[in-house]
């Protein structure tokens, strides 16, 4: 963050310095190294955001600068000098004693590492009190205070909630004040905001940012949200593979990288496919209103077209509803009251009551490919299946059939006989889309299949699916919660927001000024690759 | 609602239901077997007449399912009925039958639960703390091993060690031994208290006497009970030391012991207490054996005998017992489950 | 005869008193020129032969449940029999070492016309434990709980043969019976028949008052019975012990166990297999006993193939009942001769030949009856007697050599006697035996009994069984005893096998003298006449 | 990744999936080592006990308790039957017993379990509350009285014991069920419009397997006691046929002097247990996801 004067401490000494290091993973009963020899310095004060694709060693380097390795991978070289201390040579108890007071962490989901047994005031003063810095009154007090710096509600009060009682954001702004309690001189962030909304995003971003300003503690901020490094970050060092590729300062990393990988990355945001407008429609949503057994409606009276042959883009933050929409229109969840018709004729509300021709024609590609492979079948078991049961193709008729599938999702044979567990995340998506194309459906239902992927691969997807939708002509809702995507495949937009229809229409009518409201907010948030943009936003909504 | 409060009158619901239909089928599975309480009384001096006259006084004659019924109202009224062996004018109710047997079970029961329960969470959480390292595998294997043998054989052998005491030296199977064994073994031997083998109490047998007849018995089940009970903590901990709070902790600068007891412990309480009622329940309900090698007037020997003997009321009140313990003290397992996890307790 | 010898003599005598302490005698023996060692020994043995009053025994039974009751329509085991009839109550009559009849509750008893009316004089001043006096009524009142349609009692068909009881004033009870029996004596001294006394016109057995030697203390049925001394018992010195417990021991190891560690002072039915092991232990003596008990494999004879007698002689010749007795009963019995009467009893005459293991004469009877490779089911389980799955797999083995194939069915062990015994066409059964033989022959083999557990009617058995029973001239009667024995030999559908021996156990603390042999633990009556040695 | 790395890393992950059962093996403790041979040597025994035994099941010979001598290895019996024989034999029929037992207990249990996880709703309610039912008796007894009612023979005891046996099965089988009922591949098969034959046999069976693996050894352990027990209660298998459970009782007694010949049957019945225990255990080690760190 842009020298904000002095903090407590003098700024500018080197604070941490990582020098060779080289990290091992165990996996299929052998190590094999994960990080090849990094070097990195960190000077008080400063935040150096680590930013790559999964696989890059980014948190593995962060948690070695605490001088810790996750369970099942090990440090097997070189040094980590934070202020001085070989963090590599001292004892395990000497790190302790550094970890939680000097050197603290904030990890990805809040959620998960909240100790559900305890209340947040006490996980919060936990270390203060057990490093003995601090009696648990005085602790106590400061958490409080710590709370209402980071803007959290309630904060006398919040501290005696269960981690299970808060929201997200709440959670990841406690778990900050968390790693503040000892004051500490650095602060390792793991993409403390990647399971948040973008709305929701943008506050604990900016209160993260304060904090770290207000005591100008030293961060490491490891993400592989470019967008959002360029706000959180002074430095900015890329990695792949374990490996450095470019390390730099944030504006000029920003505005002209040297590497290629870096330009690829940088690049992706840029996919978008024209809009075509509809001409007849395949699909059509009159009304619906759901609820899951007994709970409060989550779809509210929503009607939604979907053209033949085209994209809709279904775009809202969890809990807005688009999820339930696909469970509708698949039939998993009946709706309490509307209409679905399908191709002309009223499509049955039930999942039971839909004859297979239906359902063949209305095919499903889920978020989590690894939820969605049975981890005991082979990709041929998986493609095959649908082949036969809708089909009724047997034998060579099959096989070749399940050859033009592969070839389409652009897979080679030779991985018809492996299982899902020895394919990447991005195979294991193609592999999904193959089953869909399978039935050959009419209407593919996209439930946010791109979000779990690393960018270069989103990519790859969203160009195969547009390819696709052009050879064979099918529709697909695309629910998703990222701008960017739509933009790169959407016809037509959806926004929806706790389960009602905020506006609908094609892309360039919703994109372009004037929004409603929330979709205003939404867009707004979608942070920018420039570096001012969240200082800028933050002002404009005067926070 | 408060969740407790909720599931207690759930549970409690469902339980009477269950109670009745164990009923039913404990009713009907007497009324299958052969013979009956007169027949069986009788024995080898039976004779039709004396079998009818029998079976007229305690009302046996009856259709079954009007006895069923009889008995059903009874127990509505709070009243288990009394035993067949009852006589005119020597009535004796089923309450006054079981009353000492049961708290002689509840007596061996509580013993060896004080025993066994502390002992295996110590173990397990020991265990779990310095999992994979010798301590680990020594107390596994034992504990393996020690649920690996039948019950009787436990028994017997610890039977065999107090008497051997004094019979050892002279055995066969001493002689077989190389004498300096034999020697250190008979050492070893009386170092051994001499517990009795006979557990034979009444209702006048004094408290302190009561202990020390049980003292077998007890020890018997602690060695049959222990082994699951720290498995499951063992488990039960190390399933939660895989979760990134712990790992959390750990970056706290968090001492290993800190971590499983305040941060993995706390969570892993469900299952563990579900495997302490299950082996509670056991306590009551699966001693028979022990009962019988060690002759302790238990509920569960009383039991087997009434079914001998086809005395029905008998036979009906010790089978609900069972079931009750048995759903009470699962009931027990899922209150303290919800008490110890916040999300249950602390709905949003 | 020295003096010092005869002060000795003297000293002994009043040993059995406890008037001479050890220390005393000890210096008397020295002074009679013994050694300090002999004269222990000689203390010993002399105070183990002279009954000591006082002391407290346990006693481990092998029976008791939950369901015992010191009702006398029950009884079913040894439990209930020892600690309340042989203990608690008396009856008018009981069996001494010898096997003879003696007054018992009864002073006297006589009869008149050919055995048919007998005549019971009471015994003055017995009491009961209430102090009451026992009268004839009460005699009447508690024979009678045990017949009549609405009775349960297991005593019923005992008393089947009495056609009346009268009091003939307060002191003799007179019992006409249907038919001359000259053996009625032993039967009032069966333990159901016990004396209550009457309230109302009825036994109350409820109460618990009767006139035996000891009173209930404390009764918990299937786990234990405390009985303390009866102050005023009428036989006078009787008895020793000032308390007895009985305890339910029906585990075998359990009980073992329990006098080995010396929790128990006593067992009954110890385990045969380890006896051996158990002698060692110098602290315990083992008391054996030949009873009038028997096991026998009773066939049908009313089915196929059993109805024919070659088919019964075959099996009889086809069992080897020499290893039986060694095996299962490990020498702890004596082989039968399809005989039930016992050699102790009465008129007992071990008709010939001794049937023994024979494959030859075996096959040769089932030739003659046409039946080679017979192949018939054995149905046993050990409620029948213990050992009896056992012995059933080495008649199995046996058989096989003769041919005959004898398929073991192991049947449930309890409503065994319901659903197996007098049901199945061949299967295991055990008498406890009776003191007489015209009492067993009545019970098991006449054709009227319903427990004639073979269905064998054999006329002329029967005719016999009646005159011998009237008849009054000893030496007839051996005769028509000894036919019948005979009979059930060679025509017979009781395969007896062995006579049990009752083997107890106990510490050598306990002494006792000669042991009666008509049921368990002396005749059910060790707590009247046991007692416990100083030594 | 790209597709080169992506080939090679799947030929790294083939080559290690030939070889996991080798390498698992090689990193099993000795107990699994000591259990797996154990077990081998009883199945092997089981198998041929016709061949190994000395002489046959049945046998009798004269000398009852016959000490350990070249003619008897192990002595004779109360009848006089040769011990090792009797030993051998008895491996055969309680093996078998116990191995046919569970077998049938887990057809119950985790079919009727999966079909609740599936489905839940009122056929998971019934269920699982006749199971509350069962399991609120004590089996033991309950195993007492149905024995008695239907009579000891094999079948009966096989079927009885494989029933209330199968309440704990259909409780694991119902608990994993659930896990993997919800997974999105089972839904994507409800989607395609599958039915539960296929969705159980073909979707769910195959990723609950390690869990019913190891719970059936444990299952085979407890039946194992099990029929041993009632076999001590008196409620055992037809004689002649010789069966460890009965051998014990039959001679009990003797272990009050120190004698070891009650301890054989009992030591093999123990020894068995043990080693499938300590097989399963490894088994769950190595299947389970939880890699204990340190």
């Amino acid at each position: 963050m842009k020298s904000s004067g002095p903090g407590p401490r003098e700024k500018g000494k080197d604070l941490l310095q990582i020098r060779n290091l080289h990290v091992e993973g165990f996996s299929d009963e052998r190590w094999h190294p994960i990080v090849h020899g990094v070097d990195l310095t960190l000077k008080r004060g400063q935040v150096l955001g680590l930013i790559g694709e999964s696989g890059a060693g980014k948190s593995t380097i962060g948690l070695a600068a605490m001088g810790y390795a996750k369970p099942g991978c090990r440090i097997t070289q070189g040094s980590v000098l934070f202020d001085g201390i070989d963090l590599l040579a001292v004892s395990e108890k000497g790190r302790r004693r550094l970890r939680g007071s000097r050197i603290a962490y904030v990890a990805q989901s809040a959620a998960a590492s909240f100790n559900p047994a305890h209340r947040l005031l006490e996980q919060t003063v936990e270390t203060a009190v057990a490093h003995g810095l601090a009696g648990r009154e005085e602790a106590n007090r400061s958490a409080v205070d710590l709370y209402r710096r980071l803007q959290l509600p309630e904060p006398e009060t919040i501290g005696f909630r269960y981690p299970h009682q808060v929201s997200g954001g709440q959670l990841q702004r406690a778990m900050t004040a968390m790693a503040m309690a000892c004051r500490p001189d650095l602060i390792i962030f793991d993409e403390p905001t990647t399971a948040l909304d973008v709305t929701t995003q943008v506050e604990v971003l900016a209160s993260i940012r304060n904090i770290v300003e207000e005591f100008s503690t030293a961060a490491i901020y490891v993400t592989h949200d470019l967008a959002v490094v360029a706000q959180m970050a002074d430095r900015i060092m890329v990695l792949r593979h374990g490996r450095t590729v470019e390390e730099a300062d944030t504006r000029q990393m920003l505005a002209s990288p040297s590497q290629e990988y870096t330009k690829t990355l940088w690049a992706v945001r840029k996919l978008a496919k024209p809009e075509v407008p509809a001409d007849d429609y395949l699909l059509t949503i009159d009304n619906v209103t759901a609820a899951y057994a007994g709970k409060v409606k989550v779809l509210q009276d929503v009607s939604i077209k979907v053209p033949r042959g085209r994209t809709v883009a279904v775009v809202g933050e969890s809990g807005s509803g688009k999820s339930t929409l696909a469970r509708v229109v698949t039939g998993l969840l009946p709706p309490i009251s509307g209409s679905i018709s399908f191709a002309g004729q009223l499509l049955p509300t039930s999942l039971k009551t839909r004859p297979k021709e239906v359902l063949r024609r209305i095919q499903m590609i889920y978020q989590m490919p690894d939820n969605a492979l049975n981890p005991r079948q082979t990709v041929e078991e998986v493609i095959a299946r649908p082949l036969e049961f809708y089909l009724g193709l047997k034998g060579a008729r099959r096989d070749r059939r399940i050859g033009e599938l592969m070839h389409m999702v652009e897979m080679s044979e030779d991985f018809l006989e492996r299982l899902p567990g020895e394919l990447s995340g991005g195979q294991k998506q193609r592999v999904c889309i193959a089953r869909a194309l399978a039935a050959d459906p009419e209407l593919i239902i996209c439930d946010e299949i791109t979000s779990a992927l690393d960018q270069i691969v989103q990519e790859e997807i969203l160009k195969l699916l547009i390819r696709l939708q052009r050879e064979l002509g099918m529709s697909y809702i695309f629910i998703t919660h990222d701008i960017a995507t739509v933009r790169a495949i959407a016809d037509e937009i959806v926004v929806m927001h706790r389960g009602k229809v905020v506006e609908q229409g094609l892309k360039s009518e919703v994109l372009t000024p004037p929004h409603a409201a929330y979709t205003e907010r939404l867009l707004s948030s979608v942070p920018e690759m420039n570096p001012d943009w969240l200082t800028r936003l933050l002002a404009s909504r005067k926070i | 609602m408060n969740p407790v409060a909720r599931t207690v009158l759930q549970r409690l619901g469902l339980g009477l239901v269950t109670l009745f239909i164990v009923s039913i089928i404990i009713f009907s599975a007497i009324a299958m077997l052969p013979g009956d309480f007169a027949k069986a009384t009788l024995g080898q001096s039976a004779t039709p007449e004396t079998v009818a006259a029998f079976q007229r006084e305690i009302g046996i004659d009856r259709p079954p399912v009007e006895r069923y019924f009889v008995w059903v109202a009874q127990m509505l009224h709070g009243d288990f009925g009394s035993s067949f062996a009852s006589r005119t004018g020597y009535r004796r109710t089923v309450a006054e039958i079981i009353a000492p047997r049961l708290y002689n079970t509840m007596f061996l029961a509580a013993v060896t639960a004080l025993i066994a329960v502390p002992l295996a969470l110590g173990l397990g959480i020991l265990a779990a703390l310095y999992r994979n390292g010798w301590f680990d595998r020594l107390v596994n294997v034992a504990t393996l091993t020690t649920i690996s043998f039948p019950e009787f054989f436990v028994a017997y052998m610890l039977a065999y060690l107090v008497i051997s005491r004094d019979t050892f030296i002279g055995s066969d199977f001493a002689q077989t031994l190389p004498h300096w064994l034999t020697v250190s073994l008979n050492w070893a031997l009386n170092a051994v208290p001499k517990f009795p083998t006979l557990s034979n109490v009444n209702d006048q047998t004094p408290f302190w006497e009561h202990l020390w007849k049980v003292a077998l018995p007890a020890i018997t089940l602690t060695l049959v009970i222990v082994a699951h009970m720290m498995r499951m903590t063992r488990a039960a901990i190390i399933n939660m030391l895989a979760s990134p709070y712990i790992d959390m902790a750990r970056l706290k600068g968090m001492s290993p012991m800190v971590i499983v007891l305040r941060h993995a412990l706390p969570n892993a309480w469900a299952p563990i207490v579900t495997v302490v009622a299950f082996n509670l329940a056991y306590l009551i309900v699966g001693v028979v054996v022990v009962e019988v090698v060690f002759v302790y007037p238990g509920i569960g020997q009383l039991m087997v005998d009434a079914v001998k003997s086809r005395d029905v009321p008998v036979v009906q009140a010790c089978a609900l017992i069972f079931a009750a313990t048995y759903i009470l003290l699962n009931l027990l397992a899922d209150i303290i489950s919800i008490a110890t996890n916040p999300r249950l307790l602390h709905p949003r | 005869m020295s003096e010092s010898e005869y002060k000795l003599g003297i000293a002994q005598s009043l040993i059995g008193g406890g008037k001479v302490s050890r220390r005393d005698f000890i210096h008397l023996g020295l002074a009679a020129g013994l050694t300090v060692a002999a004269a222990d020994r000689l203390f010993v043995s002399t105070a183990r032969a002279e009954p000591m009053q006082g002391g407290f025994a346990k006693l481990g039974m092998a029976h008791g449940a939950t369901t015992d009751s010191i009702d006398p329509a029950g009884y079913p085991d040894t439990f209930t029999q020892t600690a309340f009839s042989g203990s608690l109550s008396n009856s008018l009559t009981e069996v001494d070492a010898k096997g003879n009849v003696q007054p018992d509750l009864a002073e006297s008893f006589e009869t008149s016309d050919g055995a048919q009316t007998w005549a019971f004089k009471l015994r003055k001043g017995a009491t009961f434990h209430n102090g009451k006096t026992v009268t004839a009524d009460d005699v009447v009142t508690s024979l009678q709980y045990h017949m009549g349609k609405d009775t349960k009692s297991a005593a019923k068909s005992l008393l089947d043969s009495v056609a009346d009881i009268k009091a003939d004033g307060p002191e003799t009870v007179v019992f006409t019976l249907k038919s001359g029996n000259a053996d009625f004596p032993y039967i009032m001294s069966d333990y159901h028949l016990v004396i209550m006394p009457a309230k109302d016109g009825k036994a109350d057995w409820a109460s618990g008052v009767r006139t035996g030697a000891f009173v209930v203390e404390n009764f918990q049925p299937g786990v234990s019975a405390k009985l303390k001394r009866n102050p005023n018992y009428f036989k006078n010195g009787k008895p020793y012990l000032d308390e007895v417990e009985f305890i339910a021991i029906t585990d075998l190891a359990a009980r073992m166990a329990a006098l080995s560690t010396g929790e128990v002072d006593y067992i009954g039915r110890a385990d045969l297999k380890t006896l051996g092991m158990l002698k060692r232990n110098p602290k315990v003596e083992i008391v054996e006993v030949t009873g009038y008990g028997h096991y026998t494999l009773p066939m049908n004879v009313t089915m196929a193939p059993f109805d024919n007698p070659d088919v019964r002689m075959a099996l009889k010749w086809a069992i080897n009942r020499q290893e039986i007795v060694d095996k299962i009963f490990l020498g702890h019995a004596t082989v039968a001769n399809d005989n039930p009467i016992a050699p102790a009893i009465k008129f007992a005459k071990d008709p010939q030949p001794q049937h023994s293991f024979d494959p030859e004469k075996a096959k040769h009877y089932l030739k003659k009856a046409g039946m080679e490779n017979l192949k018939v089911d054995l149905s046993v389980a050990d409620a029948a007697f213990a050992g009896a799955v056992d012995a059933a797999s080495l008649i199995r083995e046996t058989a096989a050599q003769c041919g005959i194939d004898v398929n073991v069915v192991r049947e449930a062990e309890d409503a065994y006697w319901d659903n197996v015994w007098l049901k199945k066409p061949w299967c295991a059964s055990y008498w406890s035996g009776r003191a007489t033989a015209d009492w067993m022959f009545t019970q098991a083999f006449a054709a009227d009994s319903s427990w004639n557990e073979s269905f064998w009617k054999n006329p002329h058995f029967n005719e016999l069984l009646v005159q011998a029973r009237a008849e009054t001239d000893e030496a007839k009667r051996a005769a028509m005893y000894a036919e019948m024995q005979q009979l059930t030999h060679d025509d017979g559908g009781s395969i007896v096998l062995v006579f049990n021996n009752f083997v107890s156990a106990q510490s050598k603390k306990l002494a006792h003298g000669d042991v009666a042999p008509n049921w368990e633990n002396d005749g059910l009556k060790m707590a009247e006449r046991w007692w416990i040695a100083t030594a | 990744m790209t597709r080169s790395e992506s080939v090679a890393a799947v030929q790294r992950l083939r080559r290690s999936r030939a070889t996991r059962a080798k390498t698992a093996l090689k990193k099993a403790p000795f107990s699994a080592w000591f259990g797996i041979v154990v077990i081998l040597g009883y199945v092997f025994v089981a198998v041929f006990a016709h061949w190994i035994a000395p002489y046959g099941e049945t046998q009798v010979f004269s000398e009852a308790f016959a000490p350990w001598s070249q003619e008897f290895k192990l002595g004779t019996d109360q009848l006089g039957r040769d011990m090792l024989t009797r030993l051998i034999y008895g491996a055969r029929n309680t093996i078998a017993i116990a191995v046919a037992t569970t077998l049938l207990s887990f057809a119950v249990g985790v079919s009727l379990g999966l079909l609740a996880a599936l489905y839940r709703g009122w056929l998971d309610q019934i269920l699982s509350r006749a199971v509350d039912v069962l399991m609120s008796i004590p089996s033991l007894i309950f195993a007492l009285v149905l024995l008695t009612i239907f009579g000891s023979s094999i079948t009966s005891l096989i079927v009885i014991i494989a029933l209330l046996d199968s309440t704990r099965v259909f409780r694991l089988s119902r608990a994993v069920g659930l896990n993997v009922a919800v997974m999105e591949y089972v839904e994507v098969a409800r989607l395609r419009g599958e039915g539960p034959k296929w969705i159980i046999a073909k979707e769910i069976l195959p990723n609950v397997m390690p869990p019913l693996v190891a719970e059936f050894g444990l299952r085979f352990c407890f039946v194992f006691l099990t029929v041993a027990a009632l076999s001590f209660l008196g409620v055992g298998i037809q004689p002649p046929t010789a069966d460890w459970g009965s051998m014990v009782r039959e001679n009990a007694t003797l272990i009050t002097y120190g004698d070891v010949t009650p301890l054989l049957p009992a030591g093999a019945i123990a020894l068995l247990t043990v080693s499938v225990n300590f097989v399963v255990d490894w088994f769950l080690q190595a299947t389970s996801g939880l890699r204990d760190e340190k």
